[in-house]
């Protein structure tokens, strides 16, 4: 129904890994994406079987069991996630996409080879915590304090909206170890059973099969070799996280407005109104064309992006400006397609219901839209 | 349309109930999937809000349509849209054309009980394969001795695990579309009357909605409002109500607004309050604008609703608007609650939920569409 | 707002006078950029039209605004923009706060011409460095014995090049830029006065519009509107009446709507009109409800303005609303019109170019913005 | 400011020949552009200069006097002469692009020999007649007849909204020499001085510096010869030539957005209000992000297309979908600069005035955006 991949971008070899992407989604995922979304999680076991299944790995060194790749496998594993409509199982099982990069980059040899392994292996789970309840997108301002005390560090703060938030085992955590502004901010790298951590569950408007979770230090020692990377120069760590975070964003809200564009266009054959299949109405037939081109068109502007970063360039406004071009995107396509099936598209259990609820995640999480064009303004001179 | 003073004490003591009575149960409801409607009407019965414009001899105030309008519009301080649907549906949805068309015995049995909030009532138009498509139904109810027989399946039934009666939309003969349809009370008590299921849906939890399946029911002619085959002709003016209701919920959108400034105002980031931001004042302003142009449009229309006009594409030109209004207002405000937007308790989160709705139910946005352009002598004549 | 049989006449009255004696001139008062004013106002204020809401005893009618706003609509019929705009001038933009303000002789001396129709006027308050911004402007107003004596710039001038007077906006002191400013009338004639030049323009081709210099002009003090140091308020106050005009021009949107649909109603492609295309009657539709909005925005303020109410803020919405839904209706109308609407002379194609002031002119969207921020209380104090 | 052309799609001789055409505008066009909207025509010998420079030839075959080239040649020079904001100037000056075609693909070798030297030389001017007075863009309903007679066909019937209808020398003209729809349409070339074939001239709303015209044949007769292809065959290759023009269209729709955010960011800078400089303004800043937002994923779009179109696929509903997602970006932008330069954008001689009077002949000319969105239905299968 949409073009086929950019010969000029996407080789035989990534074909297959779509295939296989594909095929993981359709056969471990989707049949029981409404199910586990009621039930509010998913087994732990899917992580291993993303595992052998050769997705977790995507990106990462070889040395610690990952597969070095270009930006297209990325974008391809992400789109194709997004296609499964279950952006909560998505999140909390990619997880490690934002938990790792910062210790990849930054962490040494000796925690590395602690962390990154088991949870490539599919049997760790990797979390990102960054946002706090009063800071938001702010990291500046972050308020979570680590205080060193011999060879550790005492931590005390809170952190919010964290994705694989109550199963995780290893927390790279945002940390305040010096002065105010973002000199004083460095990454530390904390088990889930240290004492003094604990985490309570968030409940929220989609992502249900996600455990998204507040996370609250008291006095907890974490040693002084988590540290990742440097004292005080983490926020440059954390902002490259967060433009590799956008582009997968990016492309898994274009792969959750394909999937409204698969379902109202599936629906749209079958259902009669006035006499005459939906889809034989002028008005029916011009939306979803206008979802067709908004998706081709962000998919031209990821493949962009994605050959861009490949040749080196390093284009942070192009990425921000991505991210929210997709998520508008995907909004127009939930609500277009929540809007063609009609009451059917307004029960539970149905994708394209749950994807509209898991609209506004892809336009906050991240960077929310408006933080994103102050920060395009600022990097395009403006 | 200016208030008032009666309007607004009407406003006043609607939402002293709405503070005492519902709004401290609202989670818990929503939570449920379902609220307490008959012990909710009743209390409503009691205070005189179930019938507001409908004729005094059956309980009812007797008042005009301005001062329907002046309640419906301060159940928007209600923090879900589910309640004051079913609220609708026992005022402006199941109950217009019964109060006007009804025989003195059934409004008797029927309104009176409703009125007083003994009975909850549910509206039986929408079918599995016809849900905008009203002209389409395939409930029949035939005749037999002095009684019909009804057979066919309803969905998207508001309070329909709970209803007491239902106003239903049956076919009663063959022929023209127009002119075979009847509006007929059925008890849901009734013997083949049975809930094939509660629909699970993504907004709207403390309305429980069904799907209803009538096998072989049977219920007095008597039962029938007004005339045979007069049942579409009932049932399009009696939707001009739904629709402004409907419309008239843009006061929800205006507390959502409010309430995100009231948040964005304490909120701080970067350095300053999130609404000190340019781009937040500035929507919020464009928001504010549309929510005054809605407010009027519903204002014009009630207005010459009281003066005794057809409102049918003003009321359809409302419904249209708080549809498409209502998901940017939700999307807009919730944007700029963040995070804090994004969790389930959260009122702006639930109006995001909850007004998906409106574009869809009570006719969708391409029915309306399409009704508009039959008044504007736009439509072609096959469509 | 229900309008009355008289209302109505007037209405009918303005459109025959549309008919007879404007919309045959039009097409050449476009291609000269400019149109008589002084002979077709002296038409109007014979007819009475142009003091419609102004004191009898100034040669005005004595109305209420209701039946201004009900002349300003019929304007909707003009096939321009720019005739209306230079009537909205002479009725509504430079001369309300003269007829609220202006001395007993101030007003015999302008007012009473004006409404005649003997004289036409400007109102003079953008800058070339002060557009949107009117507590910045520069021109200055200093006292010499009885006199002023005025040097500055004015930018944007409609009827610029063949007003006999202007109701300029003036500092006639240091201090607060809100109580430093003064209304004054000053005759075009006065020495000193220069059109610096006459401005071509993307639309509204009917209407000169030039920038004014003003280099030691000389007129008594007599010649104040009110209080000095009151222009600033004033002119607030004024703006009231020209946002309101503005907005009324949904006339004209609506005009062209239903020439739209007699156009693709007639036109045939694809083997049927292009009117039966259903995106082109949804759409149509969508805009119909827009533009009903709008009406019932406009029609809610002139209420509230009648009432005696302070409609800043719903008249600064509705002028914001009339700027971005004229793109969206000429947009969107020129679009089915397709080559036919893009040749130079019809109707759509005009609108395209005028209605784009809109959204500039008589404050800026974004000024418009500020202001409905502001009185939500949402504006942040320093911006 | 915006980002560079993405290298996996242009080389260096791309980038040389953008910095001609670009220098070409800037010296030949900018500085009369104002001048020769309000004149209403530019002088006839910009054709030679043009050609001189090596912009008309451009993907046309050598033996005609071209040079051909892959799609991003064409795209850099409709882009580039989109950044001229004068579309008017540019219609007039590239109708050949138009004109020409169904003659390359179609024509004999004589004819082409007689006709298409002189035109790339910028000696003769090629005009495109297809829309006619009463059928707008429904090809298969014109009635302009062309009657076999001996060695001639007699031209009777009308053409509306010819670019080029003035002054051109040649005329590719559709007529109808067999029965009624599209099997009977033919392309006939018709030489100005024919005897019975008259033209007048139509004033339009913006590309006033373009000779727009109605054209009329009164018993034109036109020597068999001059047929474009064979009789009856004309429909494919009106098809075909209409979807070059709608990448043509698209580029140069993209190029017009650009200007106008150029000018919008100078204005922007340079203007004060409230004390600051609007672009101290977040809305403004916010705005101008959109802007560019939307140019980048047009661009991509674009980019994308070209590259298909050289890798050979014919992706008919993705280039309907390019025109009218461009089209739609220029009048965002247009919209938007106008709005930022508030009263000075609306004032004649400006180029964000006169790139916003030619937003309607973008969604209207070479398929209007309705049209577009049924084609591109029935081509994805809806």
């Amino acid at each position: 129904m949409l073009t086929q991949p950019n010969p000029r971008h996407y080789s035989a070899d990534h074909t297959a890994f779509r295939a296989t992407v594909r095929r993981f989604v359709e056969r471990e995922i989707l049949p029981h994406a409404a199910e586990w979304d009621e039930a509010g999680g998913f087994p732990r076991g899917l992580y291993e079987k993303a595992a052998a299944t050769g997705l977790l790995g995507v990106g990462f060194p070889e040395e610690y069991g990952g597969t070095p790749a270009d930006h297209f496998y990325r974008l391809i594993l992400a789109e194709e996630m997004g296609r499964s409509g279950s952006g909560g199982t998505a999140a909390s099982l990619m997880s490690h996409t934002i938990g790792l990069p910062p210790l990849v980059a930054g962490g040494s040899a000796e925690l590395n080879a602690r962390v990154i392994p088991g949870v490539l292996a599919g049997e760790k789970i990797s979390a990102l915590a960054v946002t706090e309840p009063g800071a938001g997108s702010d990291v500046a301002q972050l308020a979570t304090t680590a205080k060193r005390d011999g060879d550790a560090y005492v931590v005390n703060g809170s952190k919010m909206f964290i994705t694989s938030g109550l199963r995780a085992d290893w927390y790279a955590v945002a940390v305040r170890t010096g002065g105010p502004g973002a000199a004083g901010v460095s990454l530390l790298a904390i088990e889930r059973d240290t004492p003094g951590f604990t985490r309570s569950e968030l409940k929220k408007m989609g992502w249900w099969a996600s455990d998204t979770a507040e996370l609250h230090f008291d006095d907890c020692r974490v040693p002084a070799t988590n540290l990742i990377g440097a004292e005080g120069q983490a926020f440059p760590l954390i902002m490259r996280n967060f433009n590799g975070e956008r582009l997968t964003l990016a492309a898994s809200a274009c792969g959750a407005a394909q999937a409204c564009l698969e379902d109202a266009v599936a629906w749209a054959r079958e259902r009669k109104t006035f006499g005459q299949p939906l889809i034989a109405h002028q008005v029916i037939r011009h939306k979803l064309v206008d979802m067709v081109e908004r998706i081709e068109a962000t998919r031209a502007l990821i493949d962009d992006l994605a050959s861009r970063l490949d040749a080196g360039e390093q284009p942070v406004a192009q990425t921000a400006m991505a991210k929210n071009h997709a998520a508008r995107t995907m909004q127009f396509c939930a609500d277009a397609a929540v809007q063609i099936l009609g009451g059917s598209g307004y029960m539970r259990g149905v994708r394209v219901e749950r994807i509209y609820r898991e609209v506004k995640v892809m336009m906050i999480g991240g960077g929310a839209e408006e933080i994103l064009k102050d920060l395009a303004a600022r990097q395009l001179g403006f | 349309m200016l208030y008032t003073q009666e309007h607004q004490e009407l406003q006043r003591s609607v939402k002293k109930f709405i503070e005492t009575e519902i709004n401290p149960h609202v989670d818990e409801w929503e939570d449920a999937e379902i609220f307490p409607a008959h012990a909710l009407f009743k209390k409503m019965g009691d205070a005189g809000f179930l019938g507001i414009n409908k004729p005094q001899a059956y309980g009812g105030m007797g008042l005009d349509y301005s001062f329907q309008l002046a309640f419906v519009e301060a159940l928007g301080d209600v923090r879900c849209g589910g309640v004051p649907m079913a609220i609708g549906v026992q005022t402006d949805m199941a109950t217009p054309a019964l109060a006007r068309f009804g025989s003195d015995e059934l409004r008797r049995e029927f309104l009176v009980p409703t009125i007083a909030g003994d009975r909850v009532c549910s509206i039986g138009v929408s079918e599995p394969g016809a849900g905008s498509d009203v002209a389409s139904i395939k409930t029949f109810a035939r005749k037999d001795g002095d009684d019909y027989v009804i057979t066919g399946t309803k969905m998207w039934i508001t309070s329909g695990t709970q209803s007491d009666w239902i106003c239903l939309l049956a076919n009663t003969s063959e022929g023209a579309a127009h002119k075979n349809k009847t509006l007929i009370c059925v008890p849901m008590k009734s013997k083949g009357v049975s809930v094939a299921k509660k629909l699970k849906k993504l907004g709207m939890w403390s309305s429980d909605t069904a799907q209803l399946y009538f096998d072989e029911v049977r219920v007095p002619q008597r039962y029938r409002i007004g005339e045979e085959g007069m049942g579409f002709t009932y049932q399009m003016q009696q939707f001009q109500e739904e629709r402004l209701f409907a419309a008239a919920q843009w006061t929800a959108l205006d507390r959502i607004l409010r309430e995100t400034i009231a948040y964005t105002k304490e909120r701080q980031a970067f350095g300053q309050s999130i609404l000190d931001n340019q781009y937040v004042h500035f929507r919020l302003a464009e928001l504010k604008t549309e929510i005054e142009a809605l407010r009027a449009l519903v204002h014009d229309a009630a207005t010459k609703l009281v003066a005794g006009e057809d409102v049918t594409m003003l009321a359809s030109m409302a419904k249209l608007k708080v549809g498409r209004l209502g998901r940017e207002v939700a999307d807009g405000c919730l944007q700029f609650w963040g995070g804090m937007g994004y969790v389930w308790e959260s009122n702006v989160s639930r109006l995001f939920r909850d007004i998906r709705l409106s574009s869809i139910g009570g006719g969708a946005d391409e029915v309306m569409l399409g009704i508009i352009a039959k008044y504007m002598g736009t439509l072609p004549r096959k469509a």
